[in-house]
């Protein structure tokens, strides 16, 4: 069964082969046709290894499809293969799942475009692309994906390219994620030379048994790895290159920027668990970052005025959410948000996308409201997104964030809980805020635009989509034992071996003179059965807490719409929020002129001055003194003659 | 035998072709373009029967030249010259039907690169260093003459500036040889330059092999080029056709990292290991050094050629790794990089023909009017920022994994330049081809045309084939790769106990990191721990 | 008795003489003369040192100085006619058509 | 009383000699009865020359041989020098007589001035005596005086011939005080006794013989023209006619060094400490000033007598190792030298035309493409001059360099290097202007015969000692 797993990748690989270079010839429907087929049929076939892991032996190891090898470098034998486990299935279910869906949501969205073709090309390639960055049974095949997805978004943001401001994001998206993509490189090399090995299986089955519990071997590494995560799943500092890429086409935002790309980081976090494990330093920045992140994105999520602005703050919020559940080492929890978080964020992007459509093309959501009569369908696929994400039972936000914010307060502490719940709140509120202002209200619409209810074929993902996003939360039901459908599913993925490894650390601490003990950490990591009460305590108090947040959003945009200007006017508080912190200018100021303006003095000054300058010296100083040396040849006999004598008088002294 | 024949037909062709009257350029052109891509095919018979297990030179020939020296006529093949052959006689077709354009004295034109041909094939061949500086020097002159005669407006400066910048470092590599060539007579009582022999007999106190060391890595680090020695290559690069570009940084340049592998590394192990942290640093500096002086370019050609001393430092950085990953990194880089720049200067040519300007400001928005271009060029410039999947990436992983594992702080500062590749390509790749069409003269350019593509589309195979599935490129190179590395290895580890300076530097590198980082972290650790 | 140093003294100051001649004076004519003078200086060293030595080396070598001094002196003459008929003159200074 | 000795005269060994003598008279003769066509004369010493070059191994097998009590040697080195001397006089003439023809040179004495300069040349060659060495020297100079001179109408000419009279004499002065010294302190003329008692210590360095010795330096400095007695090279080069200049470049070059070799190589070797950095010096100079002073010529002849002032400094080097080694270098380079010189004048000739003889380097711009042969030629000599292989010009470095890195002069050759990758400016100028630049007018070149088969015969030289060298390395050697 699981040698149908190549096929996967293959499709979208052959639809974008395809599309890309006979796309202009065969017209935009067979385009759309393979464009869509591709994904639906890798679908498919992940249903069936999907099916075929439930008959997996318990305990055995998950099979591996070995293409052929790759890397053949003496120690170093890299081999291109897949890998089919619990994790990367859950993964491409979504990812192809999602990604189907939002295929046939471009259809429609689409369908002016002159280079149907091109997009569609891209798309197939960034689902390629990311599909082996799930099934990769390495971490070279999983970088392949990592780049190959950045590129991809890199073609997709800059797909409108006539646009300066579509390049730039699209450039610096592709040069961030570079960043992020060093860091990750070199965890690489920190693993091959830990390890003299780069397959997931070996690595994590060897991790307990050769790394010591925070030894900086172990820090350094998932330092390095972790740097990667933020670079692609756009954490602090990393993250200013998302929001611009809000210049792509909306679907690509809902499928790159929301569901599958950005989560990159997450998955290789939990897929590295074994490793982060036995890192505690780097766990608590993780989540520390994610913690910031979701705290500070979500304040400017409530200053912006572009409808996929705020929706993009929001993606990076709730990413920061999944970095703290990995944080606290919730690993299934950060799973289960990436999961839910995919279905609702598409389904509000391609909503957003919907609307932007009717709008043709205004994306300021000053000049929306009352949309709700107009596009009944969008609106409501909207609002129960919006629930979910805001995390009101039993919508499914509500049990991944709970989840989270329940493991940060117990295996975490109260700083993390704290920094999370106040996110809810935030959440909750702009992106009511944002459903007020663009839905409900008297119409702000600009009058020659006639807003209306889009095609089915934009509409029926929606449907599907807002399905997902109320029914997801079944996955996790939180409470009752083993009902956490997800938690059984990953169990054996993200199951750890805390005695044998932390035994193993003591046994080389004390081999190394200093003796240390983590019995009492061994019991803390040790199954602990929480206080029933307390969840529920905590449930009620998270949805109090977002239910809070919605009513503020209502008092603000709906009971006293004149209130907001009120407090915001003048406010330098406000303003720094609102140009997010300048932090696009304070990067471009430390990193980006002063490195120009370097390069520039580099190779006017030391490039062409010095060091062409010394070889040019060299080559004048010898045609000065060739010049000099004509002078002597006077013509004059004894001029001649009296150098004669002066060269004897010379010899003579010299002997 | 029958490799003499390959390597020295395109200069029999070049001596036919000096009949042909000088008008009949077609029958001159097709002539050329037929003799190179025959020489192509046979060297291809090489790799054909090449023995990949065996890192020992095959189809060896040798005979009596200077007896009076005990210079001999010495050919051969190995693992680490046999890609580099088929590359040359590769990138000469290539060339030839690139330059379809030269009007003026075509059929000198295509007599000074076949010659070209034959000197650069000869220096990978030689393995008499009699033989090799004769080809090593040989090869400046018909680079001169076409450089000079068909290149830009300032040809002449950078033509002169290019043959004598290469002779100073090859002159003091003949004093080195010729200096090695009495030491082994004194030694073993055989007047002899055979490489094999030197490699194997000759022995020399660490301070010997130190002064040598730099005699020749004074050469091939001009030719590579390395950090302070390349300003030489963006004149050459600017000035030269297109042509001459995709041979000087396809194949010269490679002249100069072969000469690393050929003589540094065998003849002066010990020397290697202990100047190694300084070549390394050369080598980061020119990594990105050379990046971020590509980037603030106006003119594509020298944004290339400075992208060339990048990509040139991560083929230093593998070859001084000392290890299997690293070599093998830099031998696959050191063609990887003969395709992608090629490729890049091909495009750029194409440009530069219709255009008659290489000034980046000039255009803009041109995938729009150009589409093929536009994705051909996109391919080969992530490829030259290595993107996974595509050539470029192996050769650099592998570099740096093997740096990695000889010393970190170079490894990362290397890896860095992964970054910087991206933004200066990527921003090139903006204002070249994406925003609106500013400059009205682009607004009717023609797109490809069938030479052009014929052109192009090996170049593209090669590169994700590289890319995807590299093992019958590294193959040809693994068994002598070890064999080296285990020379290397033994010859430097019986001096380690006199010296060691390059451990020593190895380690502390290494030490200085990991410290830096513990005193961070160790005590924070203990902090979550409670 | 003579001693041989004051031969030599005589002979160097003689030579040194002649040099100075060639350096200083314009007159081609003369310049040949103050050459003759160092030739003689020369030969007179010669007979000394062959008067030292007592052998006969000296004598043979002094004479062949003589008649290789007449030939120089023939062609020197000679060339100084041709010269003259082309442009009138024997100053020195003013042949230099070729310099640099 | 005693019986007189009868002198013991060895005419085999003398047999070249006096050949080219008979030859030279004849030539004397003939002339007198020709008329205006001298290819009789031609003819004739050409025969001479070549009776000359076969009559020198008359003494066969047994060389080294002494003779006139050790005043004259037959051996390696005179042989192999006789060859280059009958070469290159061949050469001149044969370049001479289209040349002639076109300039108006119709004395018959031309051709028996350069076979007595010959003459002189295998004499300064191969005798071990100081009056040997001297007369030697004087009959070659005082026939390149006249020669310089010949054309008696050119002014150019006249300076030439005048300049290296007076400087000639007045050198011949220093070598003569010079020689004097050293037989005073030694009390000998002849290089073998010398070479003994200086050897057996019998006579003990003292200031006057070293006051000789550079006295020597100096005069024979002023032969080859190495710095600082090189003044005159460039205008005599320039004044004489074009053949007599290739003459002057090699032949006498080559005798006097040959006489320099003998002099301080096998005659006072035990002297070397004191003269060995004074020739070095002289050496480092001479590259540098002839190439420093050659990269601003713009006229070829001047050039090239710079060029050649560097050369002689390469040259130096080898009689500074003073080893086997460094005489077969020394031959080995005069011969490659040789080739590529007349070949390089040859060309010269032919871009000459009557009443111009085209000699700036703005001349030869275009010719790469009008007459592709002859510009590919000329590149060849250019880069076999400095030295790039596979040409005669690198092989011969080699073997310098080589001779000189056994006696240990490391920073010699590393000066030598560098000077030669200086050198290849001036020289690579001269094929830019030939390939680089557009033609200023359009040649008129008559493709003459006899200059051509000239040309030929350095071509086939230079290339036959860059590429197969063995045989005559093996001549120079053993």
């Amino acid at each position: 069964m699981v040698n149908l797993a190549f096929l996967v990748p293959l499709f979208p690989l052959i639809g974008s082969i395809i599309n890309g270079f006979y796309g202009l010839k065969i017209g935009k429907d067979w385009v759309s046709k393979i464009a869509c087929g591709g994904p639906i049929l890798s679908f498919l076939v992940v249903l069936c290894l999907w099916v075929s892991l439930f008959f997996h032996p318990e305990g055995a190891p998950y099979p591996e499809q070995i293409l052929f090898t790759w890397v053949p470098a003496g120690s170093l034998q890299v081999e291109f293969g897949f890998q089919v486990d619990p994790l990367s299935c859950v993964m491409m279910l979504v990812v192809t799942g999602v990604g189907s869906v939002i295929h046939v949501f471009s259809i429609g969205y689409m369908y002016e475009e002159y280079s149907y073709y091109r997009y569609f090309a891209y798309l197939n390639l960034f689902l390629f692309s990311m599909l082996l960055l799930v099934m990769g049974n390495n971490f070279l095949v999983m970088f392949i994906g990592w780049e190959g997805v950045g590129a991809c978004s890199y073609f997709l943001i800059g797909y409108y390219f006539e646009k300066k401001s579509a390049c730039d994001a699209a450039t610096k998206a592709f040069v961030v994620n570079r960043i992020g993509d060093f860091g990750f490189l070199i965890g690489i090399f920190y693993v091959f030379q830990t390890f003299g090995t780069i397959d997931f299986s070996s690595v994590m089955a060897a991790a307990p048994t050769t790394l010591v519990y925070g030894s900086e071997t172990v820090t350094l590494l998932t330092m390095f790895l972790f740097i990667g995560a933020t670079g692609k799943s756009a954490q602090i500092p990393l993250y200013t290159w998302l929001p611009d890429a809000m210049e792509g086409p909306t679907p690509v935002s809902a499928l790159i920027h929301a569901a599958t790309m950005v989560t990159a980081g997450v998955y290789m976090v939990v897929r590295c668990n074994a490793l982060f494990n036995l890192a505690p330093l780097t766990l608590t920045i993780i989540a520390l970052v994610g913690g910031g992140t979701a705290l500070m994105a979500a304040t400017i999520g409530c200053t912006q005025w572009d409808i996929k602005r705020v929706l993009a703050d929001s993606t990076v919020s709730q990413l920061g959410y999944m970095f703290v559940a990995c944080g606290v080492g919730a690993y299934t929890a950060a799973i289960f948000h990436l999961v839910t978080h995919a279905f609702f964020k598409a389904c509000l992007f391609l909503g957003s996308g919907s609307v932007i459509h009717a709008m043709h093309h205004e994306q300021d959501i000053r000049r929306m409201g009352g949309l709700k009569d107009h596009m009944p369908i969008t609106y409501l696929t909207f609002l129960i997104s919006t629930i979910a994400i805001a995390g009101i039972f039993p919508f499914s936000g509500f049990f991944s964030k709970d989840e989270i914010l329940f493991h940060a307060l117990m295996d975490g502490n109260v700083i993390y809980w704290g920094m999370g719940v106040s996110g809810a709140f935030i959440t909750a509120f702009y992106m009511f805020r944002l459903v007020f202002l663009t839905f409900h209200g008297e119409s702000r619409v600009d009058p020659h635009v006639h807003p209306h209810e889009s095609p089915a074929v934009m509409t029926m993902p929606l449907i599907i989509l807002a399905g997902l996003a109320l029914g997801g939360g079944l996955l996790g039901i939180p409470l009752i034992h083993g009902w956490h459908i997800l938690g059984n599913w990953l169990e054996p993925v993200i199951s750890f071996d805390w005695a044998t490894a932390l035994h193993h650390s003591e046994t080389v601490l004390a081999s190394h003179g200093h003796h240390e003990s983590f019995t009492e950490l061994l019991h803390s990591k040790g199954e602990h059965h929480p206080n029933v009460w307390i969840e529920l305590l905590l449930m009620a108090f998270s949805v109090a807490v977002a239910l809070s947040g919605i009513y503020m959003a209502y008092l603000f945009y709906r009971k006293h719409p004149e209130l907001p200007a009120k407090f915001t006017k003048g406010q330098w508080g406000f303003d720094l929020v609102q140009e997010k912190y300048r932090v696009d200018e304070l990067y471009d100021e430390m990193f980006v002129k002063p490195t120009v303006e370097a390069s520039e003095r580099l190779w006017k000054d030391a490039d062409m001055k010095g060091v062409d300058g010394a070889v040019n010296g060299v080559a004048q100083s010898i045609g000065f003194m060739s010049k000099i040396a004509q002078y002597f040849q006077s013509g004059f006999v004894r001029n001649y003659a009296m150098f004669m004598v002066m060269g004897f008088v010379v010899l003579l002294i010299i002997i | 035998m029958f490799l003499t024949f390959v390597t020295f037909l395109p200069l029999i062709g070049a001596a036919l072709l000096a009949f042909v009257p000088d008008e009949k350029t077609e029958t001159i052109k097709q002539a050329a373009l037929g003799i190179a891509v025959a020489d192509f095919l046979l060297s291809l018979v090489f790799y054909q029967e090449f023995d990949m297990h065996s890192h020992k030179m095959q189809f060896e020939f040798m005979v009596p030249w200077i007896e009076a020296w005990g210079i001999n006529y010495h050919v051969g093949l190995d693992g680490i010259s046999l890609l580099l052959y088929i590359l040359t006689t590769f990138l000469t077709a290539v060339s030839i039907l690139a330059s379809w354009e030269v009007k003026k004295h075509t059929k000198y034109y295509m007599i000074s690169m076949l010659a070209l041909s034959t000197g650069m094939l000869g220096v990978f061949i030689a393995l008499d260093f009699f033989m090799f500086y004769v080809f090593w020097e040989f090869q400046l002159v018909p680079m001169y003459i076409i450089i000079g005669v068909w290149g830009g407006p300032r040809r002449l400066y950078a033509a002169v500036k290019f043959f004598i910048y290469t002779a100073v470092g090859s002159l003091l590599m003949l004093v080195g040889i010729i200096w090695m060539y009495l030491e082994l007579h004194q030694q073993t009582g055989t007047y002899s330059t055979d490489i094999l022999f030197m490699t194997d007999n000759l022995k020399m106190a660490l301070e010997v092999q130190i002064w040598l060391f730099l005699a020749f890595f004074l050469a091939f680090a001009i030719k590579v080029p390395m950090f302070p020695f390349h300003t030489w290559l963006p004149d050459a690069h600017v000035e030269a056709p297109t042509a001459g570009s995709i041979i000087l940084a396809g194949v010269l340049l490679k002249m100069g990292t072969y000469g690393f592998l050929r003589f540094n590394l065998p003849l002066f192990p010990a020397a290697s290991y202990s100047l190694f942290p300084y070549v390394c640093w050369l080598a980061v500096i020119g990594i990105v050094y050379g990046a971020l002086v590509a980037m603030v370019q106006e003119d594509l050609k020298k944004l290339v050629a400075y992208s060339s001393v990048s990509h040139l430092g991560f083929v230093m950085l593998g070859i001084f790794a000392f290890n299997h990953q690293g070599l093998s990194g830099a031998l696959l880089q050191n063609i990887n990089h003969g395709i992608s720049t090629s490729a890049l200067f091909l495009m750029v040519g194409m440009i530069y023909d219709r255009r008659h300007t290489r000034l980046i400001k000039e255009f803009g928005g041109l995938s729009k009017i150009i589409p093929v271009f536009a994705i051909y060029f996109m391919i080969v410039t992530l490829s030259s920022i290595g993107l996974p999947g595509m050539n470029g990436f192996i050769g650099e992983f592998l570099v740096l994994i093997g740096m990695f594992q000889t010393d970190v702080v170079f490894a990362m500062i290397g890896t860095s330049g992964v970054i910087f590749a991206a933004c200066y390509m990527l921003w090139m790749f903006q204002r070249v081809m994406f925003l609106e069409v500013t400059n009205p003269e682009n607004e009717k350019l023609e797109d490809m045309n069938l030479r052009e593509k014929i052109l192009m589309v090996p170049m593209v195979i090669l590169i994700f084939w590289i890319g995807l599935y590299p093992a019958p490129f590294t193959k040809t190179f693994d068994a002598s790769i070890e064999h080296l590395v285990s020379h290397v290895n033994k010859h430097s580890g019986i001096k380690h106990e006199e010296e060691g300076g390059a451990h020593h530097a190895a380690v502390k590198g290494k030490a200085t990191v990991a410290q830096l980082l513990t005193t961070g972290t160790s005590e924070t650790t203990v902090l979550v721990k409670e | 008795m003579v001693p041989l140093s004051h031969y030599l003294i005589l002979s160097a100051v003689l030579f040194s003489i002649g040099a100075l001649g060639v350096l200083i004076r314009r007159n081609a004519i003369v310049v040949f003369m103050c050459v003759e003078i160092m030739l003689n200086a020369v030969n007179i060293s010669l007979i000394a040192f062959d008067n030292h030595l007592n052998q006969h080396d000296g004598q043979i070598f002094s004479f062949m100085v003589m008649c290789v001094a007449a030939a120089e002196v023939s062609v020197g003459l000679a060339i100084v006619i041709a010269l003259f008929r082309n442009r009138p003159t024997v100053n020195l200074d003013e042949f230099n058509l070729m310099k640099w | 009383m005693e019986p007189i000795p009868a002198p013991l005269v060895d005419l085999t060994s003398l047999a070249p000699v006096l050949v080219l003598s008979v030859f030279t008279m004849m030539v004397l003769l003939v002339d007198l009865f020709v008329g205006r066509n001298k290819s009789v004369l031609v003819f004739i010493s050409l025969t001479g020359l070549l009776m000359a070059a076969i009559s020198a191994f008359a003494k066969g097998a047994e060389i080294p041989v002494y003779s006139f009590n050790g005043a004259y040697v037959v051996d390696r080195l005179s042989i192999f020098f006789t060859m280059i001397f009958c070469l290159s006089s061949a050469l001149a003439i044969l370049l001479s007589v289209e040349y002639n023809k076109r300039e108006g040179i119709r004395v018959g004495e031309y051709y028996s001035l350069i076979l007595f300069c010959t003459v002189g040349m295998i004499v300064l060659a191969s005798s071990t005596d100081l009056i040997m060495i001297f007369i030697g020297i004087e009959i070659v100079s005082i026939c390149l005086y006249v020669l310089a001179g010949i054309r008696r109408g050119d002014l150019r000419s006249n300076e030439a011939s005048l300049k290296y009279f007076l400087l000639g004499a007045f050198a011949t002065g220093f070598l003569l005080y010079g020689m004097t010294l050293l037989y005073g302190t030694t009390g000998s003329v002849k290089l073998l006794t010398i070479a003994e008692r200086l050897n057996s210590g019998e006579v003990f360095t003292n200031p006057l013989m070293l006051m000789g010795v550079v006295l020597l330096v100096i005069g024979f400095g002023f032969k080859v023209a190495s710095v600082p007695f090189h003044m005159w090279a460039p205008d005599v080069y320039q004044g004489a006619p074009t053949p007599v200049t290739a003459f002057m470049a090699v032949g006498p070059k080559a005798a006097a060094f040959a006489a320099f070799f003998r002099v301080f190589a096998e005659g006072i070797p035990e002297l070397a400490p004191s003269w060995e950095t004074t020739l070095s010096i002289v050496a480092v100079l001479s590259m540098f000033i002839g190439n420093l002073g050659a990269i601003m010529q713009t006229n070829i002849k001047r050039l090239l007598a710079f060029s050649s002032v560097s050369h002689v400094g390469y040259i130096l080097i080898a009689v500074i190792a003073k080893n086997t080694l460094g005489s077969a270098s020394l031959l080995f380079y005069m011969l490659s030298y040789a080739f590529m010189i007349f070949g390089i004048f040859g060309i010269v000739i032919l871009l000459g035309r009557e009443g111009n003889e085209n000699l700036e380097l703005e001349n030869y711009s275009g010719l790469g493409f009008k007459h592709p042969m002859l510009a590919f030629c000329m590149t060849l000599f250019m880069l076999s001059l400095g030295g790039l292989p596979p040409l005669a010009g690198f092989v011969a470095k080699f073997y310098i360099f080589q001779a000189a890195l056994k006696e240990g002069f490391l920073w010699l050759v590393i000066i030598a290097v560098l000077n030669s990758a200086i050198s290849f400016y001036y020289y690579l100028k001269v094929i830019v202007f030939m390939y680089m630049k557009e033609p200023i007018g359009e040649f008129k070149i008559s493709l003459t015969p006899i200059t051509l088969f000239v040309v030929a015969i350095g071509v086939l030289g230079t290339l036959e000692l860059g590429i197969f060298p063995g045989p005559v390395i093996f001549l120079a050697q053993y």
